[in-house]
């Protein structure tokens, strides 16, 4: 294991990096990020120490948002309680996707998961509340225990920042908490995992909803940040997408999520900028229109991610450093 | 005086048109190291899987300490402290030994649903440990992944795990197969030495393990009691040498000298 | 002196990035039943698995009937004539018993017929009797004679079995003893790891004596009471 | 200020509306600087361009960033309505115009009308209402709707019923699809049993196609006459005549109307090898609408072009006599137009011959009725 | 005659709609069955490469006059060609790893596929006309049933009964089964495993491309048309139970028939009906149907 001081180290260089952020980057699109990040690790508590790959984590970051939306912009709820609520949707949708789910293993998993998360979206493309494809709009950033003005970015930035370090922070002890032992054995051999006395479904389970929970706090956020909640958030493609951020990063690792999201999102949004870059340096015309082929790209990614890098970034740097990752 | 711990009362499987256990009567004495023996194909394995509800049986009923447990989870069971092991070894590869045999013992705290604890609260579980470690010869090995472990080394862990879950029944599904020599010999030694306040009910095929450690003998064949006794009296049991043993001059060889 | 059937000199293999065995060399004549002994994880059955090209990588030099095969994908090295039994048996679950006995193809140009079914469940009543279920519902033993079995059909000439006797009532370890009497009768060529030393004691020609992925010792039937306590120090015998 | 005026152009380059609209819009945008001169208020003229792919939060962080720190002086959004929503809110904050081609959301211009808002191109409640009222006047009185199931489809097909309704006409039902459903046919059978006139599509892209094509295999279109509520060119060009034939559309634009559009059509076609769609066509105008509104100003400030362009006509090769209500909607005239059979077709994309020309005042949700808090009632 | 205020003729109507999309999830969920079978691996791209044989069906006609009957042949074997060549190159060096990662590759590729397609051809598709031979329809008395929806549905039940037959019955496929459990082992038996394994999943794909090409006159040709559709014969694999081939099929036309119903009785409902029997199913009988407990 890498020694605890280096850890420490490293993640208070890196909280100091989250702080003065905002000074450098610009901070809804520093927020967004956040969020995003947020969204990896609660899925790689899955995949990478429970080793559930989960399809459908959409339904949780996207339902979520809606919640949260709904109740600040037509309940006028604060932004507090919304964040609050939404999670707990997102938890209990969780308990119950994963009480499906988790009857069977291995890749069945992945496409249950995928099936109701397409489920779910149906359900959201016709509920009225949701606004179908005009999504759920002008959700109010309101105002923190009636104290803080959150339309100010800075403010909110806080805000935020504050959030996603406290739910990595769960995530990084319930890795390495008693519950995080048992995950690891159930991952490695479940019936002796069984014959120990350890109700392997049940400890899944606590794992699926706990994964659920922090993703819904994700969504719940980025409304907040966004002031929209749309059908993309619910839609299969971004629980694509957050596998990827996870696999780029590498899974099964703490920090490799939140370079993987960093690395997807800013990709989203500046793809274009980049392939114009490519198009100057190398003068092959093509890569102007790299910015339209964004699904080329990911996708492309994607394969190279599963066939050459599998570790994924953050894995690759601590197996260099001959560390054993999770 | 008869003090039984586990009873299996008349207990049956069938798999779709075929009995593998058939109408199985067994009745282990407390503190006793009960083995079960049988050619292959007898339903020992079966029985095991029985007793610690991995598999339901098709009729019949399963009493421990006097309790019927005919309806409980294999996790209720083993809750109840009944451990068994696995005729192919059963190890976490992807822990350290002493990680594996921390789990055991971790139950026992009953933290285990506890994700907000660190997780350095499990240390204090390191000095019993070390000394399961050690009852196998194992402890210098304690931080090897246990993937690069030999075969035989892997079974010594699982047995080592197993006895940390103080189990009051043990049950051993051939715990010295695939075993070098020596390793036979440490682990019948260890069996024998754990067995003082546990009863022991194992599944094996040499003969040499046996008639050194067994209290009683059963004798499966074809899913039913064939015989029931000490090693005397079973081993010169014609019927049993004839289904069992063969020929009579490898009775008290064996099949693993 | 009959010819050499299997070569293996200097031949190092690794699993993933455990490297296994450290230049085996041994030679296995025609007509020879040939012995590995050694304590767990001594690298016996890594041999057997070398030998197949079924190890992660392997170097050195693997001659099988004269023929170099380091570089030869495993079917093709099989198709030499070998037949394979696996330590861990190796039975299919979606296959009944009767299929997993039928499964390998015949191997062709071996010069020699396999055996014949009937005369497998004449050895092996057992197998006849749960013939039609899954293969792995079988016992342990029933699996293990499944795969032995499933060996003699296909006509192979070399037949490489690790641990046949493991986890067999002695009753049947008693048969299989005889039956490689026979094999050897009919001029098979035969490999075999064992544990049970008093199994493979009285079959084998030759021993070879492995320790820590290297042959420490070998030596012919004629030796063996003079090697007693060499062995005993080896393998604890 | 120096420095070059920017405009923003924010649409779906890579996701379902790619062909309606996309990369070629953006280059309908630049064709319109270019003929514009390059440089207005002796300042270059600088575009900017980006694929949301259909995500509102792409649309809206980038078009935010893209005023904060680009100094973005007007946005062009594309298709995707909840994009649109969301960057329409970002510009109302920023005070900088908005105009809105793709997407059709009638919200737009109610519930969420903004001082900065300009629906440009068209809105559901228009297309709905054309086909409706047109059809109806004919003689086609009783209709049937297959409704894709969601937000969109309902107010296409609640906009459309009223206006069938009011103008004499009745509803004998209607049928909800799922969305992206694969297969119409059961739908379509259960419309063939209404016995009704006609069949009222309400619904858009793949989903509008496939009803369609299952209509002829089924011989629906033989029974009934198909009016599409949403259909661009594009969907036409894909379906082929043979299958679209009869079909009637409502639209804003159509190349062959005179020689202005086929002027702009044809310097279109050649690069890009296909017809400009009437989304397409609006990118330009309304890129030339604003210079103009710009220069007249003799400024780039928010407010200032804003109130110019509510008090000048729009005359291009786009829009005759078009005007900017205080909700935002530019009205305009509307077109009902009928697929022509193979026959009919005498050249590439000859497609549409027009059937009836319906005026801006009767297309569009009168301010009257306009739910939009910056009409003064 | 009617049942819940829907006349029986509109009913029998409708079941045989649902027969024709049933045998699409049939011919998708056993292609799905058998690659997954021999390689573990759930073949996400199972979709893009439904679409890609519509698309090549199209571009034939469009580009090389090729007729429909010949692009039936070609197209799959062109897909089929695809298929092995993405074996050889790329899932190969992820079968000693967990199975996830075979999910994810396909998942990549499907994207890419899919994007490529997109910026080629744009995103609202192409039609293809029905073979004149099938034009037409003909009329049941209680429907008119188009002639080319009925060959959809008898092609289909002939392709997946030829699989099954060749899987269940042979001894080829008792190799293909065994292989399924332990490759290395029958390996040594000395048989071309790999070949095998490739040419399985060239099979498995071939499958897809040829229900592509029967799609093509139904559905829009559309560079997304497979995504769609991909999902929900996921869950009639999940509720079949991978477990056996005659499982994928008779699933796969069950749900097609179901979900017709659903679309008279509560349109609503028709596109999360399959979804929601696959949570029964999962609740009373986690293994599918068909499925061996394990
Ligand atoms: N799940 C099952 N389905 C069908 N038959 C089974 C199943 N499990 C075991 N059997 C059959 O039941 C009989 C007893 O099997 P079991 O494994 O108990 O034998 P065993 O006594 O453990 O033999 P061994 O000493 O070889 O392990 C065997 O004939 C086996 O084929
Ligand atoms: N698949 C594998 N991956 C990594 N290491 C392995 C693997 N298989 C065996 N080993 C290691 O290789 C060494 C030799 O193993 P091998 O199975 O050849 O020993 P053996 O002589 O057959 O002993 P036994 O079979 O009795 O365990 C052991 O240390 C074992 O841990
Ligand atoms: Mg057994
Ligand atoms: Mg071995």
């Amino acid at each position: 294991m890498m020694s605890n001081r280096a850890n420490l180290i490293l993640y208070a260089v890196l909280l100091l990096a989250g702080l003065l952020a905002p000074l450098v980057v610009y901070p809804v699109f520093m927020m967004k990020l956040l969020c995003f990040a947020l969204f990896a690790c609660a899925f790689n508590l899955l995949l990478g120490y429970t080793g559930l790959l989960s399809f459908g984590h959409a339904a949780f970051f996207g339902g979520a948002s809606y919640v949260t939306g709904y109740l600040a912009a037509s309940q006028g709820w604060g932004p507090l309680g919304g964040i609050v609520a939404g999670t707990l949707f997102a938890a209990a949708l969780g308990a119950v996707m994963g009480w499906i789910a988790i009857r069977r293993q291995g890749i069945y998993f992945s496409m249950i998961t995928l099936a109701l998360a397409q489920m779910f979206y149906f359900l959201c493309l016709q509920a009225p509340f949701t606004g179908g494809e005009d999504g759920l709009q002008g959700v109010p950033r309101g105002q923190l225990l009636g104290l803080i003005d959150l339309s100010s970015d800075t403010a909110l930035y806080y805000l935020v920042l504050a959030v996603a370090v406290a739910g990595f922070a769960l995530v990084a002890r319930v890795v390495h908490s008693p519950f995080g032992q048992v995950l690891r054995a159930i991952k490695d051999n479940e019936p002796r995992a069984i014959s120990l006395g350890y109700p392997a479904d049940r400890f899944k389970l606590l794992a699926f909803v706990l994964s659920a929970a922090l993703t819904g706090l994700a969504g719940s956020t980025k409304t907040l940040v966004l002031g929209f909640a749309t059908l993309t958030d619910v839609y299969w493609a971004t629980s694509g997408l957050v596998i990827l951020m996870t696999l780029i990063g590498g899974m099964g690792t703490l920090l490799g999520p939140v370079v993987g999201a960093a690395i997807i999102v800013i990709l989203e949004n500046r793809l274009g900028n980049v392939g114009r870059a490519f198009a100057s340096l190398t003068g092959i015309d093509w890569f102007n229109g790299l910015g339209e082929s964004v699904t080329i790209v990911i996708g492309l990614i994607f394969v190279l991610c599963v066939l050459l890098f599998r570790r994924g970034i953050v894995g690759e740097i601590l197996h260099r450093r001959g560390v054993r990752t999770g | 005086m008869s003090d039984p711990i586990l009873q299996a009362e008349h207990i049956s499987r069938r798999f779709g048109d075929f009995l593998a256990v058939d109408d199985v009567s067994l009745n282990v004495q407390r503190g006793h190291i009960h083995a079960l023996i049988g050619p292959n194909g007898a339903g020992k394995t079966t029985c095991f899987n029985l007793l610690t509800k991995f598999l339901a049986p098709t009729s019949g009923r399963i009493l421990f300490n006097g309790q019927d447990i005919t309806a409980d989870s294999p996790v209720q069971v083993a809750r109840r402290g009944v451990i068994r092991s696995f005729q192919i070894s059963a190890v976490f590869p992807g822990m350290t030994v002493l990680e594996n045999v921390r789990l055991g013992l971790q139950r026992g705290l009953g933290v285990s649903f506890h994700f907000w604890r660190s997780q350095s609260l499990l240390s204090q579980l390191d000095a019993r440990a070390m000394e399961l470690l050690a009852e196998v010869d194992l402890q210098d090995m304690a931080h090897e992944l246990t993937a690069n472990l030999p075969y035989g080394r892997k079974r010594a862990l699982e047995i080592a795990t197993t006895l940390g879950m103080e189990p009051e029944l043990m049950l051993l599904d051939e715990p010295t197969q695939g075993m070098g020599h020596e390793d036979v010999g440490r682990v019948t030694a260890l069996i024998k030495k754990v067995s003082r306040g546990r009863t022991i009910l194992m599944v094996e095929h040499n003969m040499n393990v046996i008639s050194a450690i067994a209290d009683r003998i059963t004798v499966l064949q074809q899913g039913k009691v064939l015989a029931e006794g000490d090693y005397a009296a079973v081993s010169s049991n014609p019927e049993v040498m004839q289904a069992y043993m063969g020929s009579a001059d490898v009775a008290l060889q064996g099949a693993h000298a | 002196m009959s010819a050499p059937v299997i070569q293996l000199d200097g031949v190092n293999a690794w699993y993933g990035e455990s490297h296994i065995l450290h230049g085996v060399s041994l030679e296995v004549r025609e007509g020879e039943v040939v012995s590995l002994l050694g304590r767990n994880g001594s690298g016996r059955t890594s041999t057997l698995r070398a030998l197949l090209g079924l190890t992660g990588r392997r170097t050195g030099s693997v001659r099988i009937l004269g023929q170099e095969t380091i570089d030869w994908p495993t079917y093709r090295i099989a198709r030499l004539g070998l037949g394979y039994c696996p330590e861990e048996r190796g039975i299919f679950a979606s296959l009944s018993c009767e299929e997993n006995l039928m499964l390998p193809p015949p191997l062709v140009g071996t010069g020699r017929e396999g055996m014949s079914v009937d005369e497998i469940y004449s050895l092996f009543p057992n197998l006849k009797t749960r013939r039609s279920s899954p293969g792995t519902r079988l016992s342990g033993g029933e699996q293990q004679m499944l795969a032995v079995a499933r060996m003699l059909r296909t006509g192979a000439r070399v037949l490489l079995l690790d641990e046949i006797s493991e986890g067999l009532a002695p009753v049947i370890v008693q048969t299989l003893a005889r039956m490689i009497q026979t094999l050897r009768g009919q001029g098979f060529t035969i490999v075999m790891v064992e544990q049970n030393f008093h199994f493979a004691g009285p079959l084998a020609d030759r021993f070879y004596v492995m320790e820590h992925g290297r042959v420490a010792l070998e030596f012919g039937q004629s030796e063996l009471a003079a090697r007693m306590p060499q062995l005993n120090e080896l393998l604890g015998v | 200020q120096t420095g070059p005026v920017r405009i923003g152009f924010i649409t779906d380059m890579s996701g379902v509306y790619s062909d309606i609209d996309g990369q070629a819009g953006g280059e309908a945008i630049k064709m319109a600087v270019a003929d514009f001169g390059g440089n207005v208020l002796g300042r270059k003229i600088e575009v900017l361009t980006a694929d949301h792919q259909n995500k509102a939060d792409v649309a809206a962080t980038k078009a935010r960033e893209w005023v904060d720190q680009q100094g973005v002086n007007m946005v062009v959004g594309g298709t995707n309505s909840a994009a649109a929503l969301a960057t329409a809110r970002i510009m109302a904050d920023k005070k900088v115009p908005y105009f809105i081609i793709g997407a059709g959301s009638s919200r737009l211009t109610n519930e969420d009308c903004t001082p900065y808002n300009v629906h440009y191109a068209y809105d559901t409640v228009a297309l709905a209402r054309v086909s409706a009222k047109a059809l109806v006047d004919k003689g086609d009185k009783s209709w049937y709707f297959l409704t894709a199931d969601y937000a969109f489809g309902h107010s296409l097909e609640k906009d459309a019923t009223e206006i069938v309704k009011g103008s004499g006409g009745t509803v004998a039902g209607a049928v909800r699809h799922p969305l992206g459903a694969s297969d119409f046919s059961s739908f379509l059978l259960q419309a063939q049993a209404s016995k009704a006139q006609v069949l009222g599509l309400a619904n858009a892209g793949g989903d509008f196609i496939n009803s369609v094509k299952a209509a002829n295999e089924f011989g629906i279109t033989k029974t009934m006459k198909l009016a599409g509520l949403l259909v661009f060119i594009n969907d036409i060009h894909s379906l082929g005549l043979k299958t679209a034939q009869g079909l009637l559309v409502t639209d804003s634009w159509y190349w062959d109307q005179n020689d202005d559009t086929r002027k702009f059509a044809s310097r279109f076609i050649e690069k890009f090898k296909r017809m400009p769609s009437s989304l397409q066509a609006a990118d330009y105008s309304a890129t030339l609408t604003w210079l103009k509104a710009v220069k007249a100003a003799g400024t780039t400030d928010g407010a200032k072009v804003m109130e110019q362009l509510r008090k000048t006509p729009i005359n291009d090769m786009f829009v005759k006599n078009g005007t900017i209500r205080a909700d935002g909607r530019m009205v305009r005239d509307m077109y009902l137009l009928q697929v022509k059979t193979p026959a009919e077709s005498t050249k590439p994309w000859d497609y549409y011959k027009l059937l009836q020309t319906v005026p801006g005042s009767k297309a569009y949700t009168t301010l009257a009725e306009s739910k939009c808090s910056l009409v003064k009632k | 005659m009617e049942l819940f205020g829907v006349p029986l003729v509109a009913l029998l109507g409708q079941l045989l709609l649902g027969l024709v999309n049933g045998s699409f999830y049939a011919v998708l969920s056993l292609g799905l069955a058998v690659i997954f079978g021999l390689l573990n691996v759930i073949n996400f791209a199972h979709g893009a490469l439904f679409m890609l044989g519509a698309m090549l069906a199209w571009m034939g006609a469009n580009y090389l006059g090729l007729n429909y009957w010949v692009m039936l042949v070609l197209a799959p074997l062109v897909v089929g060609l695809l298929g092995i060549v993405i074996e050889k190159t790329m899932l190969r060096w992820l079968y000693r790893l967990d199975h996830l990662y075979g999910l994810l590759l396909t998942f990549g590729l499907t994207l890419l596929i899919e994007g490529i397609f997109r910026s080629i051809y744009g995103a609202s598709g192409q039609s293809y006309d029905t073979p004149d031979l099938l034009q037409g329809a003909t009329n049941l008395g209680f429907m008119i049933l188009p002639n080319y929806r009925a060959w959809v549905v008898v092609a289909s039940l002939a392709v997946c009964f030829a699989t099954w037959f060749v899987i269940e019955k042979t001894r080829l496929g008792a190799l293909l089964r065994a292989g399924t459990e332990n490759p290395r082992l029958v390996e040594s038996f000395g048989v071309n495993v790999p070949r095998m394994i490739t040419l399985t999943y060239g099979f498995g794909v071939a499958l897809a491309g040829l229900a592509g090409v029967l799609a093509a006159p139904v559905m829009q040709v559309s560079p997304l048309m497979g995504s769609h559709l991909i999902i929900v014969v996921f869950a009639v694999v999940v509720i079949g139970g991978m477990g056996s081939i005659l499982g994928a099929i008779v699933t796969g036309l069950a749900l097609g028939v179901i979900e017709g119903l659903t679309r008279v009785f509560y349109p609503q409902a028709s596109s999360t009906v399959v979804f929601v029997i696959m949570v029964l199913v999962l609740i009373l009988r986690p293994a599918g149907l068909f499925g061996k407990e394990k």
